[in-house]
């Protein structure tokens, strides 16, 4: 498959994430925040799929914009939203917080202009259409391992979760 | 009564201030417009989540003053009124009115018309139940059945509107007996729809008796003990459900009950699977009668001689029936003139009514629906 | 220009595979418009089917056998006021159905109905499904919430909660599928739509009979969540209108309205062709195993011809049966008009070429019709589940079945 | 039609005198002995048993009905109203004896404001019959957990069961502040 108008795409789709990311945090109401985080997510599966990592847009997709996210969506609704817009959008620690924002921006600007040799542009090209095979070959060969400690943690946290939740077991 | 349940006490409605998620209460109302309260009758609901606290019953939206109708009409008059409380069993509350005046003229209608009001009433029992089966189970989400029984229940209609000429609202008896001798070919009719029914219920019963869904909506849901039944009054199929044998066309006849033979279904364990299987059980035992009735059809005079001008002698009388939804009962004072001077009507769902508190609290909302579908009220009649 | 068109129809692959944008773009029309009849033809079918159930008619008046209901309903839809509740917030209020709407129909892009009849052949195919038709569940919590009221809030988390309970039991069901496309010659497993339906083609068996009966139970698990997953009764909760009037949709009306429905059928067909696709042979023609050679080959691909030619039969049946008398005379020429359509179409599906090209989507067709017409039966049959029998159902019932099979496939695999 | 148009009731306190024979049975005997002349009149009419006590003891004996005398179901509880009287209302009970299939009517007479105690203890099902008798006749029950009007509106004036309370009378304030129109009455 030819790509069609990678640059416009790919633009497109970061823009989004910007944006979407910049409303987060600026719309007073929260389920409008939840919403555009959904939205930041969706462009980042975008993201994905344009790196030739389709597994990965699918799984953010299912799990982040569709799991977690309503699961975050149910409990904001819950929450009496109109003392939540009373409230103030930002303590004071606003400026410590522009500035420490600022910096790491910087930070990124300058690995990406200095460190340009590190990171070839493009360089491995995977085989399309084996994408999946490959993660899941990687995740149960090779990090094997830290996939199932990484499981027996969510294990863990689950049952926890419920137990704190619960009122009686 | 000590073994039953203290009537809860009333719920405290404030306005809830706080979300549900902080204090894990909201208030739901339910009605007065709602396609599953069976008319204007509104349900405050208390809720924890899904889980009932209590509800509280809003009524008198159709509040018509039927009582203080019957104290400015002649006996007479009053007559066609009663209809229009019960007015899916509307046959029965003329029964039930007609007797009483009877009772206090001192009269008996006769055996041909006794015969007739049996017939009726029989078949209006039918007709209610059918109506309640259709309802109930479209509020549990089981369509169907709905169209069988009112497909059912048409036929029932024709023969009311053969004989009397209204299908709903019959005012088919009259102070004494009745007016109407049967149309040719009542008989024939009545037998073929005896004929007919039997079938039809088997076929409702295929869809829902042991359809599991329906057995777990129903099983358990709405338990009412026989206690807690006696101490709130809650009469007909509801207190049967309960296990207690009792209905009044055995226990204090009426009309030509005496003469036929038929059995009072009971359930076990007060629930509403129970309350179902008993109403289905009713419905095959009304069939029996109305069998028994129809062939025993006896001759002679519809009418006893009921003076022109109705002046019953100063006194009073209490008289009940046994409708379809339970104890319907009239207390009539007479101060010798020719107007009632005291109608006091004691509907069977106003007082059934008053269980659902009883009934679904620890429920879940969709136990709600279920309860007031099980408990069988009409709104007309509640709120009169 | 015509070239870049014309390559394409000797490519054999999905229009999404090569590349080619002109007839993707076709596909999507022709797939989104055959989507949104079949949910107009579904929408009559299930209103008359419903009505013989119960003994009625159903809608008789607006074209012969009401078969222009839909239109009629379509254009009520469109002309009526359309209500925002004061306190609603507007945004969400406005989005909540088109996000449904969306997602029930992005996920036409990869349903196979034929080797290289699909809009493109993803790599993750089921993935994509699965993940885009939960997308669907934000819609829903969003209208809920945005109604600023009750009974769709209450129903909304009801079927949030549903949603997201036999998600589950539906994955692990589809992995068991997925499980069995590994044991191909090739050695290894597909995500990819085309893939399942072709590894089912190369093991020479549907996938529900495999390894029976946990291909079976594997299948059975799914029909259920499938119909819990579209929120219709048995487990319509959501909607239950004799408890909370018509549940998250309740304040909504008009077009917005109609966008839900219009999600709501589309999630069901797509939801059905899942199944079709990962147990029942997808594209298939029946009986690939015992009735084989080019004879039989033949004459399954006449069947689309005969049956289309049979319906109109049935038409013009009707026309005859018609009442003679001028009231009725526009009814009449509207039922030939349509059994003489469909008897054209049937006609045309005997050319070989159309023939060839059709029967494959005529099968995947006929089997997803199959599935709706059950969607209409358990309507007309069963009660409505409670949400905490609904919940026990999904949680306690076919999840660890579905975990079990799961694990009886893998055993199964490497073992025979 | 009000009550000026019938036939002035029978009897000096202006209520009909029911022609019963008096009731002779163990449980009058008993109450009679125990309550002596509280118990003022036992009748049976029409072959129903009838009750006359004074107000003052009739809740005592409706609990010794209940509780030793088996009459476990409440059928009903209304009144009835006869402005001419002294003693305005009576109040009536009719009850069941599931045991012994017996039906039994008690009555007693209670002045204007006059209140009685709630049968709620006793017979939990007579909440709604009690709100009712005091949404209809104004009579008060002590002891009722929620006694509020159930068939009317709650701020309506008037008890309409009441002779006094003509047929076509109306609470006009309120159906207009209500409804927002004119009673066509």
């Amino acid at each position: 498959m030819t790509p069609v108008a990678t640059p416009f795409f790919f633009y497109f789709l970061a823009a989004l994430t910007l944006l979407s990311a910049i409303l987060v945090i600026t719309r007073k109401n929260a389920v409008h925040s939840a919403l555009a985080l959904i939205l930041g997510l969706l462009a980042q599966a975008g993201l994905y799929l344009m790196l030739y990592a389709p597994f990965v847009a699918g799984v953010q997709i299912i799990l982040y914009a569709g799991g977690i996210m309503v699961l975050f969506l149910f409990v904001i609704m819950l929450v009496n939203l109109e003392r939540s817009q009373k409230e103030e959008q930002f303590n004071r620690q606003k400026v410590a917080g522009t500035l420490a924002a600022i910096a790491l921006g910087g930070l990124f600007v300058a690995v990406f202009i200095r460190g340009k040799a590190l990171f070839p542009a493009s360089s491995n090209q995977i085989a399309e259409g084996s994408n999946t095979q490959q993660v899941g070959e990687l995740l149960y060969g090779q990090y094997m391992f830290a996939f199932e400690i990484a499981s027996l943690l969510l294990l863990v946290a689950i049952i926890g979760a419920v137990v704190m939740a619960k009122k009686r077991i | 009564m000590p073994d039953s349940t203290p009537h809860p006490s009333p719920l405290e409605l404030g306005s809830p201030d706080k979300t549900f998620l902080d204090s894990n209460e909201l208030i739901l109302n339910m009605g007065p417009q709602h396609p599953a309260t069976h008319g204007v009758l509104r349900v405050i609901l208390k809720l924890d989540g899904e889980k009932v606290l209590g509800v509280e019953c809003v009524i008198g939206y159709l509040h018509r003053g039927v009582e203080k109708i019957g104290e400015n009409r002649t006996y007479a008059m009053f007559n066609p009124y009663v209809d229009r409380m019960d007015y899916v069993a509307a046959v029965s509350n003329g029964l039930g009115y007609c007797e009483t005046v009877e009772k206090l003229l001192q009269i008996e209608a006769p055996p041909r018309a006794n015969y007739i009001r049996v017939i009726l009433t029989e078949l209006n029992r039918l007709a209610s139940h059918m109506l309640w089966l259709g309802t109930h189970a479209l509020d549990i989400g089981a369509m169907t059945p709905l169209f069988y029984t009112f497909r059912d229940r048409e036929e029932i209609l024709k023969i009311f509107e053969k004989y009397c000429g209204a299908r709903l609202t019959t005012h088919a008896f009259r102070i004494g007996g009745c007016l109407y001798e049967t149309y040719d070919g009542f008989e024939h009719d009545v037998k073929k729809f005896i004929d007919f029914v039997p079938p039809k219920i088997d076929e409702y019963e295929e869809l829902l008796t042991s359809n599991r869904i329906w057995v777990e909506r129903t099983k358990n849901v709405g338990n009412i003990s026989a206690a807690d039944c006696k101490a709130l009054g809650v009469t007909g199929p509801v207190l049967r459900a309960s296990g207690v044998k009792w209905d009044i066309r055995k226990a204090l006849p009426y009309a030509a009950y005496p003469d036929f033979d038929f059995e009072i279904p009971v359930g076990a364990n007060g629930d509403t699977y129970d309350r179902y299987l008993v109403r289905m059980q009713e419905m095959r035992q009304s069939l029996r009668i109305i069998r028994q009735a129809v062939e025993g059809l006896p001759e002679g005079p519809i009418m006893a001689k009921v003076p022109k001008v109705m002046k019953p002698p100063a006194g009073e009388v209490y008289h009940s029936i046994e409708a379809p939804k339970g104890e319907l009962g009239y207390f009539i004072v007479s101060d010798g003139s020719t107007q009632p001077y005291r109608v006091r009507v004691r509907p069977p769902s106003f007082v059934n009514l008053q269980a659902l508190d009883l009934m679904v609290r620890g429920q879940l909302v969709a136990d709600v629906i279920a309860v007031i579908g099980t408990l069988d009220i009409v709104l007309g009649e509640v709120d009169r | 220009m015509l070239d870049y068109v014309t390559s394409y129809l000797s490519s054999n692959t999905t229009p999404g595979q090569a590349g080619n944008l002109v007839w993707a773009l076709i596909y999507i029309l022709i797939v989104f418009g055959g989507v949104s009849v079949a949910v107009m033809a579904m929408n009559w079918l299930e209103r008359k089917a419903l009505a013989h159930f119960q003994i009625r008619l159903g809608p008789m008046r607006v074209g012969p056998h009401g078969l222009l209901q839909p239109i009629a309903d379509a254009i009520k839809l469109l002309t009526k006021e359309d209500i925002i509740p004061e306190r609603a917030d507007r945004l969400v209020f406005w989005i909540a159905p088109l996000i449904i709407l969306c997602a029930s129909f992005a996920v036409y892009v990869v349903i196979p109905f034929g080797p290289t009849h699909a809009i493109t052949d993803l790599n993750i195919g089921i993935l994509f499904m699965l993940g885009v038709s939960s997308l669907s569940v934000l819609g829903v919590v969003m209208a809920g919430w945005a109604s600023n009221s009750h009974y769709p809030l209450i129903g909304s988390l009801r079927s949030s909660a549903q949603m997201i309970s036999y998600e589950v039991a539906m994955g692990l069901a589809v992995v068991s599928a997925i499980l069995m496309t590994s044991l191909n010659p090739s050695g290894t497993g597909t995500l990819s739509m085309i893939g399942i339906v072709e590894a089912q083609q190369q093991q020479q068996i549907w996938y529900l009979f495999k390894f029976f009966p946990l291909g079976f139970i594997a299948f059975a698990i799914f029909a259920i969540a499938m119909v819990a997953e579209t929120n219709r009764a048995p487990f319509d909760l959501p909607e239950a209108e004799s408890e909370l009037t018509a549940g998250f949709h309740t304040e909504y009306s008009g077009l917005r309205w109609s966008l839900f429905m219009l999600g709501e059928y589309a999630a069901m067909i797509a939801v059905s062709s899942i199944a079709v696709t990962l147990w029942l042979g997808g594209w298939l023609r029946p009986f690939p195993n015992a009735l084989t050679g080019a004879t039989w080959d033949l004459a399954f691909s006449l069947f689309p011809g005969f049956l289309f030619l049979s319906l109109a039969a049935v038409a013009w049946v009707g026309v005859i049966r018609m009442p003679k008398h001028p009231y009725f005379r526009i009814q009449t020429l509207g039922l030939a008009g349509f059994g003489s359509v469909l008897g054209l179409i049937g006609l045309v599906l005997f050319v070989p070429p159309v023939r060839d090209r059709i029967q494959d989507i005529f099968w995947f067709t006929a089997k997803v019709a199959f599935f709706m017409y059950m969607y209409i039966w358990y309507r007309a049959t069963f009660p409505r589940y409670r949400f905490d029998q609904l919940m026990r159902v999904g949680w306690k019932v076919l999840l660890p079945i579905s975990l079990a099979v799961l694990i009886g496939t893998a055993v199964a695999g490497m073992v025979l | 039609m009000s009550e000026e148009t019938k036939s002035p009731p029978p009897g000096s306190a202006g209520e009909p005198k029911p022609a019963g024979q008096p009731w002779l049975s163990p449980l009058v005997t008993k109450l009679k002995t125990r309550y002596g002349s509280g118990v003022l009149e036992a009748s049976t009419s029409l072959g129903q048993n009838c009750l006359v006590l004074d107000s003052s003891i009739a809740h005592e004996i409706l609990n010794i009905l209940s509780e030793e005398e088996e009459f476990d179901y409440c059928v009903d509880i209304t009144a009835v109203h006869y402005p001419k009287r002294e003693k305005p209302f009576d109040l009536v009970w009719i009850l069941y004896s599931f045991p012994r299939n017996q039906r039994l009517r008690v009555k007693t007479m209670l002045a204007e404001q006059e209140s009685f105690p709630s049968s709620i203890p006793i017979w939990s099902g007579t909440n709604w019959l009690e709100r009712e008798v005091y949404d209809m006749f104004g009579i008060r029950f002590d002891g009722h957990p929620d006694l509020r009007r159930i068939l009317l509106p709650e701020d309506w004036k008037g008890h309409p069961l009441r002779k006094d309370y003509g047929i076509i009378e109306q609470d006009q304030e309120w159906v207009q502040t209500n409804l927002g129109i004119e009673s066509g009455q």
